[in-house]
């Protein structure tokens, strides 16, 4: 039980991290903590039945958001190497 | 549910598409551009078949993965929404797959280049994704259906390398996996409370508790945010303005749809009905604030493009009119609804495709797309101007289109349900669209000043792919109601 | 027999839109404008012939799409037919090689001839909608500025207008027992509906932006002078005609309804005196033919109106031959005002008579088509005070169209040698004969001749007035009410669009939208759990 | 004991997430979140759940650090930019407390859960002997939810595909990511040459007793794909070009196996992706080997980036 209420801590810190952190690496720093908590949740919900079927989606669902990972990564890297911009703040809708 | 006959059909739609993108990109990019030319008429034929046989047996069409029956294993369900879809995406990749050979040709004997593999192979790629988000049976096979949707929509998003695009991107990217992490979070209550994830299994023994509660807000909200729902819309002007437009037609048309129709599956079907009364008026206000909000945003764009992007936030909201016209109506107005809800989603798929490869040819026929200085476009670009006109017709909802169908059935069940107030807003909104079509109808008709020189020649094979599209949208409404029946089978 | 008149009434929607599907090849369009004259005969023939058959039905489904020919109908569908036939031929010597103009020609054509004879909600509205919609093509013809801004303003009243029908059609299909949509049906269960006031509101106000009802009337003295000669020609013959047929047929004549037929009747008498006032301050005759189309459309809806709220079941019939005349007479006169302006002062009687005698026609003079039109409505404006008002706007009808003939004779061509290509003259003759001579064939009466001729008189006289001192009236623009409404959607439509702008621009940053995501999700949360 | 155990470790956790969150510099950020990682990895096995753990460990730490820590090193500056686009405190507030609401209700909706816990248990362990195989965490990836992990692996190939489809037009069908010096002497490359043979050994041997233990292949994979970027970085082992054939079909062999395999099923059992149950474990035993394969090649490729060098 004490892991489902980490679990719950853990979404509303990433969150917080997601909405607030301007900067885009630590967004997606953020939403791989916020990942974290997601799959412990899912951990929770195997220990209570002792169910393999969740631990085997968890496996799933790292391996996709590793893939997001580096996709994320990427276009910032992108982004930075060809405008220097490190944010997402709004300016390119506007032209 | 027991497994049906013709499930074999359901595999082929969804391992096709992947098995060609999967060769398509060990083989290169001419090999990726010929598999997806065979791929075309392939998809449409299966589709058709299936779209036959869903018919035929009045029924939903289910196969069980590896013959494991839910809860256990995954199910694929091909009910009269899905097939319709997938019919809908078969027809839609086949034209797409058409009017970009013109841009995306890798010539014989040709270095790879970068853009053309990556178009074709994504093309294939989303496809499948499609495919899998129509079809998918259980809520965690569906969120990777999502996930591959993404990825894809991403790659072809930012095909052309720039700065602006990527930026768009990235907001779409981190939006979008908000969107998966509050769905996946869904998913573990909703496991953790019934012990399966399979849509039917679930329907049958959902309860109003707490877990429930909590699932069905974050993975609602998780989706609104992937079809970017007013306020949650913020990536998707640039995302789809800044594609190329082969990549904006698929975005716009399609990929919103398949977290609609996973949004109709969650709510219609999962959800107990007592918990939809509550929340189906907040989301059809949600959808009012779209269409107003979008349109009169659509109305001050300077863009071409970005007016066709906003106009896809507009007609997203009118998606989501349907909930409280089929929540707690008698029968036969939910069923108007229904259909009408359904009937939306295909009609602005074909009309906003053809408006967005419209839109692309004509920018690249003037050499850009500031709305005021399309004097000419008319005579450079005559059918792309003509089906921007079409499509445009659909959207506002004059007869004979789909989209006049679509919102006459809304409006009808909207007088019947006594919630005269949705009626308003459909109303309203086809007034605004009216107002931003002619916009650009108006500037594209005027003749050009004498010295004007087109940027660059037109293609006359992408203008007709444009124009068949709206076509279609239009066609849609000439379709007698009885063959939209179709979309009510397994309801 | 009913296989030929259903053949004729597919054939009338069908022929121009077959017509238009040729063009598709480039010979095809370069042959277009010659055709225009042969489109509308299967209308003509079906208004022949077609008359009493049961109706069309060609989807058997819910969704019943009928066809439908009742006597009213088939009045205005021939005489429409015959104009559309006659300015047709006209638009192809006037306008000769304009294929684009041929193409929105055809489907304005289509549409207008299908209000005539659908029989239900979805076909008229398609209809309707085409005819609305198209004919923004053929204002916007000559592509000036002026005719731009006529195109602008006529279409968002067009689709406003479809919008409040829009309305009124989804009310109707609600009150209808049962699946049918058939427009007999839906006027059966009007007078019985729960929405019945709201209904007829929008039905009145969508016809009425069609056809002319003041205040609704702003765009046909805008639209008329801008579009071609031969468009404006069916702009006020046949297509404003679709308002009439609009009002003919959907609203409850039998049994009538009092409050609204009184509401209809005075509004229809006040756009036919303001129609007048306002014509005989503008110089340009088109404009002039324009606010004359407004009074005598004025004329019918007050006629309506007090048939319906007499409960008067002859009123359709009544109404649509009076509408037809004015079909006839103003269709010629538009073609006239081509013929005129190409017509030197050498040979200014062979145009200015037949233009007199159409003009005195509308003033109800005896033994012409009009007097024949004014006799029609006897039975709904012939007693009484509504008997005096009828007069006296005949009286002003003919003081304007005596205005008008007077701004024609000046505007005719420089050189006196001048003559207009017989292309033109030959529709005009055509039109002239029908409007003097049809209605003696199509209703013919006894016309008392006193009564007659007295109001003709009467606006002769007030033309006389208008000559000397009518240079003191002040100018009104053209559109009127129109230029005030302009001006304050340009104080508040901006800002509003703008604030629009603004608040979507901040829901559009990160942090915002983030937040918005995280409310909507706990708001969702809260009313389940409120609910459950 | 194991309470209070429990208790530390989530504590640990909250407040390494914390720190993550709130340090300003980027590297130690990074750096807290492989801690983070490992203690979740901690967790994991105390759930019993040790294929989680092991994957947790090698992808949601190992990996996912290493490409944060190539995109710090990459991603200068821009403070003023990131400064300038901070929140005000009434939004960061606002956004505290919604956070905290939605982990509130999540809490809530987690402790309402319901008992006895619904479980698929029975019915994964009975099904089990059909397979051949006895983790039945391989026999829900790779026979139950076998669909899931199809689709999965295609994922892969798409991310693969999409990073690369970012490069610049000019760089299509050169080496991806950066090509590294080599390293003659000092501690990396040390550990490049001593680490890799056993690493690979490892590597094969986790993805081959997945069936049976935990273990599988995306773990295998993870330490194969390690070890390749161990050499990468040392300047052993360059990358082949993203235009080889050989390298495409190394990333594309696992899913195309995983179909082929899918599709014998309708010849040979009943239907797509059923195991015929006398070859039921060879047959998962084959796509097991090329997935291994393919993950290996397609996170050394997400790792390594888009092409960068010349064309080749």
């Amino acid at each position: 039980m004490i892991y489902g209420l980490v679990a719950s801590a853990l979404v509303a810190l990433g969150l917080y991290g997601l909405v607030t952190q301007p900067a885009l690496l630590r967004k997606v720093l953020a939403f791989n903590l916020l990942g974290g908590g997601v799959f412990l949740l899912f951990g929770v919900v195997a220990a209570r039945g002792g169910d393999p079927v969740p631990q085997a989606l968890v496996i799933t669902g790292i391996v996709v958001a590793f893939a997001a990972t580096a996709l994320a990564l990427v276009l910032v890297l992108r982004l930075f190497q060809i405008t220097g911009a490190a944010t997402i703040a709004e300016d390119e809708t506007r032209r | 549910m027991e497994a049906t006959p013709g499930g074999f059909l359901l595999v082929l739609i969804l391992v096709a598409p992947v098995t060609g993108l999967l060769i398509g990109f060990a083989q290169g990019g001419r090999a990726a551009e010929r598999i997806a030319l065979w791929a075309a008429p392939l998809g449409v034929t299966m589709a058709m078949v299936l779209l036959a046989g869903v018919l035929h047996a009045q029924a939903p069409i289910v196969a069980f993965v590896g013959g494991w029956a839910p809860p256990l294993g995954l199910a694929l369900r091909a009910d009269g929404l899905a097939a319709a879809m997938l019919m809908t995406t078969a027809v839609i990749i086949a034209a797409i797959t058409l009017f970009a050979r013109a841009d995306y040709t890798t010539l014989p004997g040709a270095p790879e280049a970068r853009a053309p593999l990556a178009f074709w192979c994504f093309l294939l790629a989303l496809w499948a994704a499609l495919n899998a988000a129509f079809l998918g049976g259980d809520l965690f096979n569906l969120f990777v259906a999502l996930e591959m949707l993404t990825f894809g929509a991403l790659a072809l998003a930012c095909l052309d390398g720039r700065a602006t695009q990527f930026k768009a991107e990235l907001r779409y990217l981190l939006f979008a996996l908000i969107g998966s992490v509050f769905y996946l979070l869904g998913t573990a209550l909703l496991y953790g409370a019934y012990g399966t994830l399979d849509i039917l299994l679930l329907s049958r023994t959902a309860r109003s508790d707490a877990p429930t509660i909590v699932a069905a807000s974050l993975m609602t909200v998780g989706l609104l945010g992937k079809m970017a729902l007013f306020p949650l819309h913020l990536w998707l002007p640039a995302a789809h303005a800044g594609a190329p437009p082969a990549a904006s037609a698929l975005l716009s048309g399609l990929v919103v749809k398949a977290s609609y129709v996973l949004l109709l599956r969650l709510w219609f079907w999962v959800m107990p009905a007592a918990l939809l009364l509550a929340v189906a008026p907040i989301l059809a206000l949600l959808g009012a604030a779209a269409i107003l909000f979008g349109s009169l945003v659509a109305l001050r764009q300077a863009r071409l493009k970005l007016l066709v992007a906003y106009s896809t936030v507009a007609q997203i909201g009118y998606l989501f009119l349907m909930f409280p016209l089929v929540a707690g109506s008698a029968a036969e107005v939910a069923e108007r609804a229904w259909t009408g809800g359904a009937l939306q989603a295909i009609s602005h798929a074909f009309a906003k495709a053809a408006m967005f490869l419209a839109a692309g040819v004509i920018a690249r026929g003037m050499g850009h797309d500031r709305i005021a200085g399309l004097h000419g476009a008319a005579r450079v670009a005559p059918l792309s101007v003509l089906a921007f006109g079409l499509a445009g017709l659909s959207l506002m909802g004059i007869p004979p289109s789909g989209g006049f169908t679509a919102k006459w059935l809304l409006l009808q069940s909207a007088l019947y349900a006594g919630q005269w107030w949705w009626a308003l807003v459909i109303v309203a909104g086809g007034l605004l669209t009216g107002g931003y079509v002619f916009r650009v109808l108006s500037a594209a008709m005027r003749a050009p000043s004498p010295d004007f020189m087109p940027a660059a020649p037109v293609d006359a094979r992408q203008e007709r792919v444009a124009l068949g599209l709206a076509i279609i949208s239009v066609v849609l409404g000439l379709l007698p109601l009885a063959a939209f029946g179709l979309v009510l089978i397994g309801r | 027999m009913t296989l030929l008149a259903h053949l004729l009434l597919l054939a009338t929607i069908l022929a121009p839109l077959g017509l238009l599907a040729t063009a598709v090849t480039a010979q095809g369009r370069l042959r277009l404008p010659a055709l225009l004259v042969y489109a509308p005969l299967p209308g003509l023939a079906a208004a022949l012939i077609a008359g009493p058959a049961p109706p069309l039905v060609i989807y058997a489904d819910w969704l019943r799409l009928s066809l439908d020919l009742d006597a009213p109908g088939a009045l205005l569908l021939g005489v429409a037919a015959l104009l559309w036939s006659a300015a047709g031929a006209y638009a192809s010597a006037y306008l000769p090689g304009a294929t684009r103009f041929a193409g929105w020609w055809l489907l304005t054509l289509a549409g207008s001839l299908g209000v005539f004879i659908a029989g239900d909600l979805v076909t008229f509205y398609f209809a309707f909608a085409l005819v609305s919609l198209a004919a923004y093509g053929l204002v916007v013809q000559d592509a000036t500025r002026r005719a731009r801004r006529a195109g602008a303003i006529y279409l968002a009243l067009a689709v406003l207008g479809e919008v409040f029908l829009l309305f009124a059609f989804a009310l109707l299909a609600v009150s209808i027992p049962g699946q049918s949509l058939a427009i007999a049906d839906a006027v059966a269960a009007l007078p019985n509906s729960l929405v019945r006031n709201e209904t007829i509101l929008l039905l009145l106000l969508g016809f009425g932006l069609k056809a002319g009802l003041v205040p609704l009337h702003v765009w046909l003295p805008l639209a008329h002078p801008a579009a071609p000669m031969p468009a404006s020609a069916v702009l006020s013959g046949a297509i404003i005609k679709a308002g009439i047929i609009g009002l003919i047929r959907f609203l409850p004549f039998e049994g009538g309804i009092a409050g609204w037929g009184l509401a209809l009747g005075v509004l229809g008498f006040l756009t036919a005196f303001y129609g007048v006032a306002l014509g005989i301050t503008q110089r340009n005759p088109k404009t002039i033919l324009a606010y004359s189309s407004v009074s005598q459309m004025g004329v019918v809806m007050a006629a309506l109106g007090f048939g319906l709220a007499a409960g008067d079941a002859a009123t359709p019939l009544d109404a649509a031959r009076y509408a037809s005349h004015h079909v006839l007479a103003k269709g010629a006169l538009f073609l006239g005002v081509g013929v005129a302006l190409a017509t030197g002062a050498r040979r200014a009687a062979w145009i200015m008579a037949p233009v007199l005698l159409l003009v005195l026609s509308f003033g109800g003079l005896p033994l012409t088509g009009g007097a024949l039109a004014k006799e029609a409505t006897k039975a709904q404006l012939g007693a009484g005070v509504l008997g005096w008002l009828s007069a006296l706007s005949a009286a002003g009808t003919t003081m304007l169209m005596l205005h008008f003939a007077d701004r024609l004779r000046a505007g005719l061509a420089e050189t006196p040698e001048a003559s207009a290509p017989p292309g033109l003259i030959l529709p005009f003759a055509v039109m002239t004969a029908g409007a003097l001579l049809l209605p003696w064939w199509l209703y013919p009466a006894a016309v008392k001749f006193w009564p007659a001729l007295w109001p003709v008189l009467l606006g002769a006289l007030g033309f006389l007035a208008l000559r000397n001192w009518g240079g003191r009236l002040p100018r009104w623009p053209e559109g009127d009410v129109l230029i005030f409404a302009e001006r304050a959607a340009a104080r508040v439509a901006p800002p509003l669009a703008e604030r629009a702008s603004r608040i979507e621009a901040t829901l559009r940053a990160w942090p915002s939208a983030g937040l918005a995501l995280l409310v909507l999700a706990l708001l969702l949360g809260l009313a389940m759990a409120v609910a459950a | 004991m194991t309470l209070l155990l429990d208790l530390i470790l989530g504590l640990a956790v909250v407040g390494v997430a914390v720190w993550t969150l709130a340090v300003r510099e980027n590297f130690p950020a990074v750096i807290g979140f492989v801690a983070y990682g490992l203690l979740l990895a901690l967790v994991w096995v105390r759930l019993g759940a040790v294929d989680v753990a092991l994957t947790e460990a090698a992808l949601g730490a190992g990996a996912t650090g290493v490409i944060l820590l190539f995109a710090v090193v990459r991603l200068r500056g821009g403070r003023a930019e990131i400064d300038a686009a901070t929140p005000g405190p009434r939004q960061r507030l606002a956004a505290g407390i919604l956070c905290g609401v939605v982990g509130l209700a999540l809490a809530v909706a987690v402790l309402s859960l319901p008992d006895p816990a619904p479980s698929q248990a029975a019915a994964v362990a009975r099904h089990l002997p059909e397979l051949g195989v006895a983790n039945p965490i391989t026999g829900v990836l790779m026979a139950y939810r076998g669909l899931d992990t199809l689709l999965e692996a295609v994922v892969l190939v798409f991310a693969v595909l999409a990073i690369w489809s970012m490069a610049p037009d000019r760089r299509w069908g050169a080496v991806p990511g950066p090509v590294f010096p080599v390293q003659s002497n000092g501690p990396l490359s040390l550990l490049a040459r001593l680490l890799p043979p056993i690493g690979i050994v490892v590597g094969i041997y986790i993805a081959w007793v997945g069936a049976d233990a935990p273990g599988g292949k995306f773990q295998g994979g993870t330490i194969l794909a390690a070890m390749g970027i161990l050499a990468w970085v040392a300047g052993l082992w360059r990358l082949p070009p993203v235009a080889s054939r050989g390298l495409r079909w190394a990333v594309v062999a696992g899913p195309l196996a995983f179909i082929g395999v899918g599709l014998l099923g309708f010849v040979f059992a009943d239907g797509f992706l059923s195991y015929p149950p006398a070859i039921a474990k060879p047959l998962i035993l084959l796509i097991e080997a090329a997935m291994t394969l393919s993950v290996a090649a397609a996170l050394v490729l997400m790792v390594a980036g888009p092409p960068e060098g010349r064309r080749a």
